[in-house]
């Protein structure tokens, strides 16, 4: 039966959800070069059309279809919105929350994925090659993806957990974000050019929204207003603080300076990281996790001079590694009295060795199938109609070559003159 | 008529601004600049990394002046833009052929 | 009796439209020309000032007093918050939710919809004629039409349907919109001088903030956390997709660019357009109806140029024209099965032409309505205090003239002293 | 026992507060100049780091542990996250919300109060200097004197009043604020030089989000959803619409001109007047407290330039005067037909002097404790670390000084090297 | 060839772009500075205390022209800048001893 | 001394002040401004309309340097700045009368 509290619950947190979306384009877009920001937003908003046109027709369907077989993907049961409805679907879910409400909430989830990605394409990325690459993405890599861990498919089955998505989000969007800029290439200039943020409040107003609806995004996977659900927000607060703090920390020793990025990107760290243990785990545990996801990831952002793939805003270094931070650290972390779906403890807690063997499989598992299926997307549009704007557009910028626009005008010598 | 240039940092506008008007002086046009120099460049970080930003704000400060008065307000200008650190600028002057004052059409002294 | 779950959402359905407001001052912020942005903003947040004392003070009671009485306009039995208290208020509207709430959420409504005609007066407005103008309207236009929908008044008896304001809130600020700009006149230099945004990602900042507090508009206007709720919220999400989606279509047919300014106007023209339909359709229908509105209003604000009405920032042409779109096509998708107060449904669905002749009544009644007294309350105003600014205050903007300040200062050189 | 409606509006209602803290961060930042705002910004999304994590580890703990004791201050039980789970707490706190919950939503509290201070102590505070501060006044400020109040301490106990914080967030942080003016000293230059607002947009969005955020602030306070909840939003919702009214209501009288920045910090001034009020008070006292703290606070802040401290965005003249304003109208207010905890009703509503004379006592308690506590701790870092950043860094600015950053770059020469 | 400098209101820029095209130029840079004149200062409010702002925004135009149309060109753009209220601001010539341009190389007259 | 100044593409910037560098310069002043010439202009797109935007983003850059070394400054920024495409911009080349380092007082070429 649809529980009104819960309901009420859901309703807000997909809205919260749903305002990541913009909070990332803000995170990114801020990041940028003013040429860029426009690229950056637009690519971010976009999503929120399409994916969620793409989800209904029939992503949704193909990830939550067949829920719980312990198989690799769903069906078309639920495709262009049948059976989406009022009730509480089919009883496998056990919802106390419409049914169409689930999946507007699993909706947002798909969204904000491919969105994650963006942040690693920053500055290159023809406009109309992302537009299909994220559509066939989220049909070929989300949606299977979505169904192994969320729709009771094989991962699931193993014993794997994933609270909120540490595997389906951002392992997923991390190692799709390596498989594309390995066929895009470089930005014209990079690691020589420092090509630095335009406008950092831009980006704390994206850390902001960012950190508000992550709340949506893992107490609302509890999908009911429960103490699991107000265990994963204490979770995700003291996760993101402890993130901030730890990158904050390796910056000081360093660099001898604290950075507002660095602030921004360490609280980030911490989200990526408690978002698969959010509902698992409890006590001072969400500082632990997020404290060494934030020290991890500010290590890891240096690995790209290394090894010299231009993940422009880190989206490896923070999605992925702190996905896989998070994902490995319940195996650490898992409390069965924070949640009873917790059957291994933790080894932390004296469950052994087999969460922590669970959570590496799944983790693999999604990083490979991301990065393969990813870059086989990748090549084949790139193939078909090029991935990547020409030189003079990526050095005019995406504002003006993929869009005609400028962000900003604030003089007055910018008028125009109407044309026709 | 002469053009007294003066490049300063930006937080001596106001200084500059004031001894102009102590000396008597009607008007000026100022702007935002970005000068290179021996000052060298200060230190960003950015993702952790190190970046030198070797272009640096000053305020670039013109004056028309009549002939006679050129030297002096370049001396006052060096006076009050002065902290003795490296990258307070320079000051030069250039010859003005002739100078109109839009709103009256006033030529050369009385134009300024 | 009060119900804890409805009123958890309804608390926060409060919220998010009230969020919405200055949303909507970023929206409009963004696109008018950086000297006269802080005017721009101010009328926005002016409203939920003012609005909200006029609205407890008489026109809540004028627009919800005699509830269902079928009639032209409220009585003043609410007014001066009389009876409006934590109870469920009369059993006419029943309710489950603390009376005094449903009075707050209805404040939104009434904060924000005068300040939707903003975007058409942009950069003109003298700041102390909108503020008596808007107080006038709420009063004399938005309080009756209100009763006639909301109120249980003669729309409502006649049997039209509007879910969350529709023609209440988009026809009704439309029509006053018109009126409003055929008394104040052109912009100096329009249409020949391009008048372009001066902060792109500002506009995008309003349309994120507008898109999830729209969740709140429509979702909220269930009154309680329910399926006909979750419905609305999956609807309200999919029809700002696909209306996304629609306007860049043309843009892309027509211009060969899609751009970001047209993904955001998109957007709020499919949200605009779902408002009356939101708890009355669904499966795909939203997807349609959204993606109409997307098409239709790319092409309604080329109008202006055509008509050389100066709709600055195309409130007639998103607004009036997606709110008719939407209560239209009300008339064609309203289904029974999702909302048992549907008793005649759309004509695609079966129901003939019924349901689709009270959506015209209603909508031609409420833009006539709204139209001539918003004309007549701009001319008495113009006649007695001027309506419009000097020219010498709109060459120098609103920022310096209405408010003797100025947005931005970034640079190193807008040092100011001390007066007195 | 957990109820699902109160747990759904709780869970928002902490996100709300968290994300006040990004909304005071702009509201602040875009006040600033330029080459500060980096240095606001940090300081206040650093506060959601560490406080979060002393909040868990001890603050929460000595603010409501030995609830109900009518003392000074709590004691370890809660310490470091013991019984902090998610059943409902000790019986003491008549909680239907996991106490979990209960901790996150106060630990939002315990982020936001010390990061009012920033306001008045802008463009100076050295960033570690700050870090330490805060930490040490939240354990030894903040956690004594919200157990006199919202843990059942000595003031509690008296009978004093305060709904969401008008003593234990706005005048505690308000006193703070003077504390560390009096050792930091005033601005260089000020106030002979305008240092004006770089970004008024900003700030204005800054109000929005505190707006909106207040809902969850004050509404929240009910720790449910009822009436009671619902009644605290609309006197939020009006006491804010009557402050912006009241402030400007006096600059048009005074300078002929109403200002962006009035009608923000007019809201601002009347959202924290009705703080302590929000829950118990009813009809149009709202509308009072809010329209009388806007007029108060604009002439408040004048104070500055009589007696020649530098309270740099008058946090002073806006949370001391404002919450004292308020702690005090709720002694001529209070209603016990709102709220039955009201056992003596305000002087206005005929119970007497009795409560207003609580208020005092609670005002006055608070006001004292925290203006020397403060200064004392402030003190003691300066000796020992500094406070102030130097006339060097200061004129640089704190984002160069202090954070190796800059916050703007929209042009085309801001390029820059990798050096190593 | 001679340079000549103008510092107008912002919204004269393009009345004086249309006049330099209509006079057949091809060529000018603008950019945006800020005056002290004689034009004094607006007031601003802020926080309820008045302050003067008197570094008001104008534009700088510079065009360089051949020797022989540069009073010509000084006039066009005095007449086009002109509202005749106080703060129109100033147009002055200086003396160019070699311009070149970037693309081709061409000297003098030709590079422009 | 002689003032170099160039009108530059906004990208070429770094190219520049590097071939400055290398050439022993050392110093230089550089802003943003806006250049209508010959390239024309950009398109924009805003609500569904077409605009021409004619004014375009360049960089100034200002050198004082000494008269034996002007012409191959000029030559030096010419050929760093150079992408052979319309609107690469200008090089232009005045007569200082004095410069002074402010924080020194130094005269002339000491000064620079
Ligand atoms: N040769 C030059 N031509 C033009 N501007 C110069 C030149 N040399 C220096 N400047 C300007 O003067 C500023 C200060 O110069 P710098 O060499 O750093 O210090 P200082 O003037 O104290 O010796 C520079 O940032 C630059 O704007
Ligand atoms: N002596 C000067 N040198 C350089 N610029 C000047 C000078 N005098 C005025 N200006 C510029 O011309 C602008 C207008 O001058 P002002 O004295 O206010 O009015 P007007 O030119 O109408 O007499 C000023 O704002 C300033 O930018
Ligand atoms: N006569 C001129 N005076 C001053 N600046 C000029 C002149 N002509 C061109 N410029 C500047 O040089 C830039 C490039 O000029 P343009 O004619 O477009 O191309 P090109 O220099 O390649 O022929 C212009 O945008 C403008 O800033």
């Amino acid at each position: 039966m649809v529980d009104a509290g819960d309901t009420a619950w859901m309703l807000v947190a997909t809205g919260l959800v749903l305002f990541m979306t913009p909070g990332l384009a803000f995170f990114y877009g801020g990041m940028v070069r003013a040429k860029n920001v426009l690229g950056m937003l637009m690519q971010n908003f976009f999503a929120m059309g399409l994916m969620a046109i793409v989800w209904v027709g029939i992503a949704f369907s193909l990830a939550f279809g067949n829920f719980g077989d312990g198989g690799l993907i769903g069906n078309l049961d639920f495709a262009w919105m049948r059976h989406v409805d009022q009730g509480v679907g089919p009883e496998a879910f056990a919802l106390s929350i419409p049914f169409v409400l689930f999946c507007a909430y699993q909706m947002t989830f798909a969204v904000i994925t491919p969105a994650l990605i963006t942040g690693a394409t920053a500055d290159r990325f023809k406009f109309k090659a992302y537009a299909v690459f994220i559509a066939l993405w989220l049909v070929l890599v989300y949606a299977p993806v979505a169904h192994w861990v969320f729709g009771g498919g094989w991962l699931a089955k193993l014993g794997a957990l994933d609270f909120a998505g540490g595997a389906v989000v951002h392992i997923n969007a991390g190692a799709a974000a390596l498989a594309v800029i390995l066929v895009l290439g470089k930005r014209r200039g990079w690691p020589r050019e420092g090509m630095h943020p335009h406008s950092l409040p831009l980006t704390l107003l994206g850390t902001g929204i960012l950190w508000f609806g992550w709340f949506g995004f893992n107490a609302g996977s509890a999908l009911a207003a429960n103490g699991v659900a107000a265990q994963a927000l204490m979770n995700t607060f003291l996760a993101a603080s402890a993130g901030m703090v730890g990158w904050l920390l390796v910056e000081q020793v360093k660099e001898g300076t604290p950075t507002t990025l660095g602030a921004a990107s360490g609280a980030v760290a911490g989200l990526v990281a408690i978002t698969p243990c959010a509902g698992f785990v409890g006590g001072m545990s969400p500082i632990a996790i997020g404290f060494v996801a934030g020290v991890l990831c500010v290590l890891a952002i240096q690995l790209k001079f290394r090894f010299g793939y231009d993940d422009s805003l880190d989206v490896i270094g923070v999605h992925l590694v702190g996905g896989l931070a998070g994902a490995l650290m319940l195996g650490l972390f898992a409390d069965s009295a924070v949640n009873d779906v917790v059957t291994h403890e933790g080894l932390f807690l004296g469950g052994g060795l087999t969460l922590l063997w669970y959570q590496l499989v799944a983790s693999v598992a999604t990083l490979v199938f991301s990065l393969v299926v990813s870059f086989a997307i990748a090549k084949v549009i790139d193939k078909v109609m090029g991935l990547r704007v020409s030189p003079e557009d990526e050095d005019e910028g995406l504002d003006a070559s993929q869009h005609a626009e400028s962000a900003y005008s604030f003089g007055a010598t910018g008028s125009m003159d109407r044309l026709g | 008529m002469k053009l007294v240039t003066a490049i300063i940092k930006p937080h001596k506008v106001d200084d500059v601004k004031e001894a102009l008007k102590a000396a008597g002086l009607h008007g000026m046009t100022v702007d935002e600049v970005k000068g290179f120099g021996r000052q060298g460049g200060k230190t960003e970080i950015y993702r952790g990394a190190e970046y030198v930003v070797d272009l640096l704000p000053k305020v670039r400060v013109e004056t028309v002046v009549p002939d006679e008065l050129a030297d002096q307000v370049a001396d006052i200008m060096v006076a009050a833009a002065r902290t003795g650190k490296i990258g307070d600028g320079k000051v030069w002057i250039t010859t003005v052929d002739k100078v109109i004052r839009i709103r009256t059409g006033e030529l050369g002294d009385d134009a300024v």
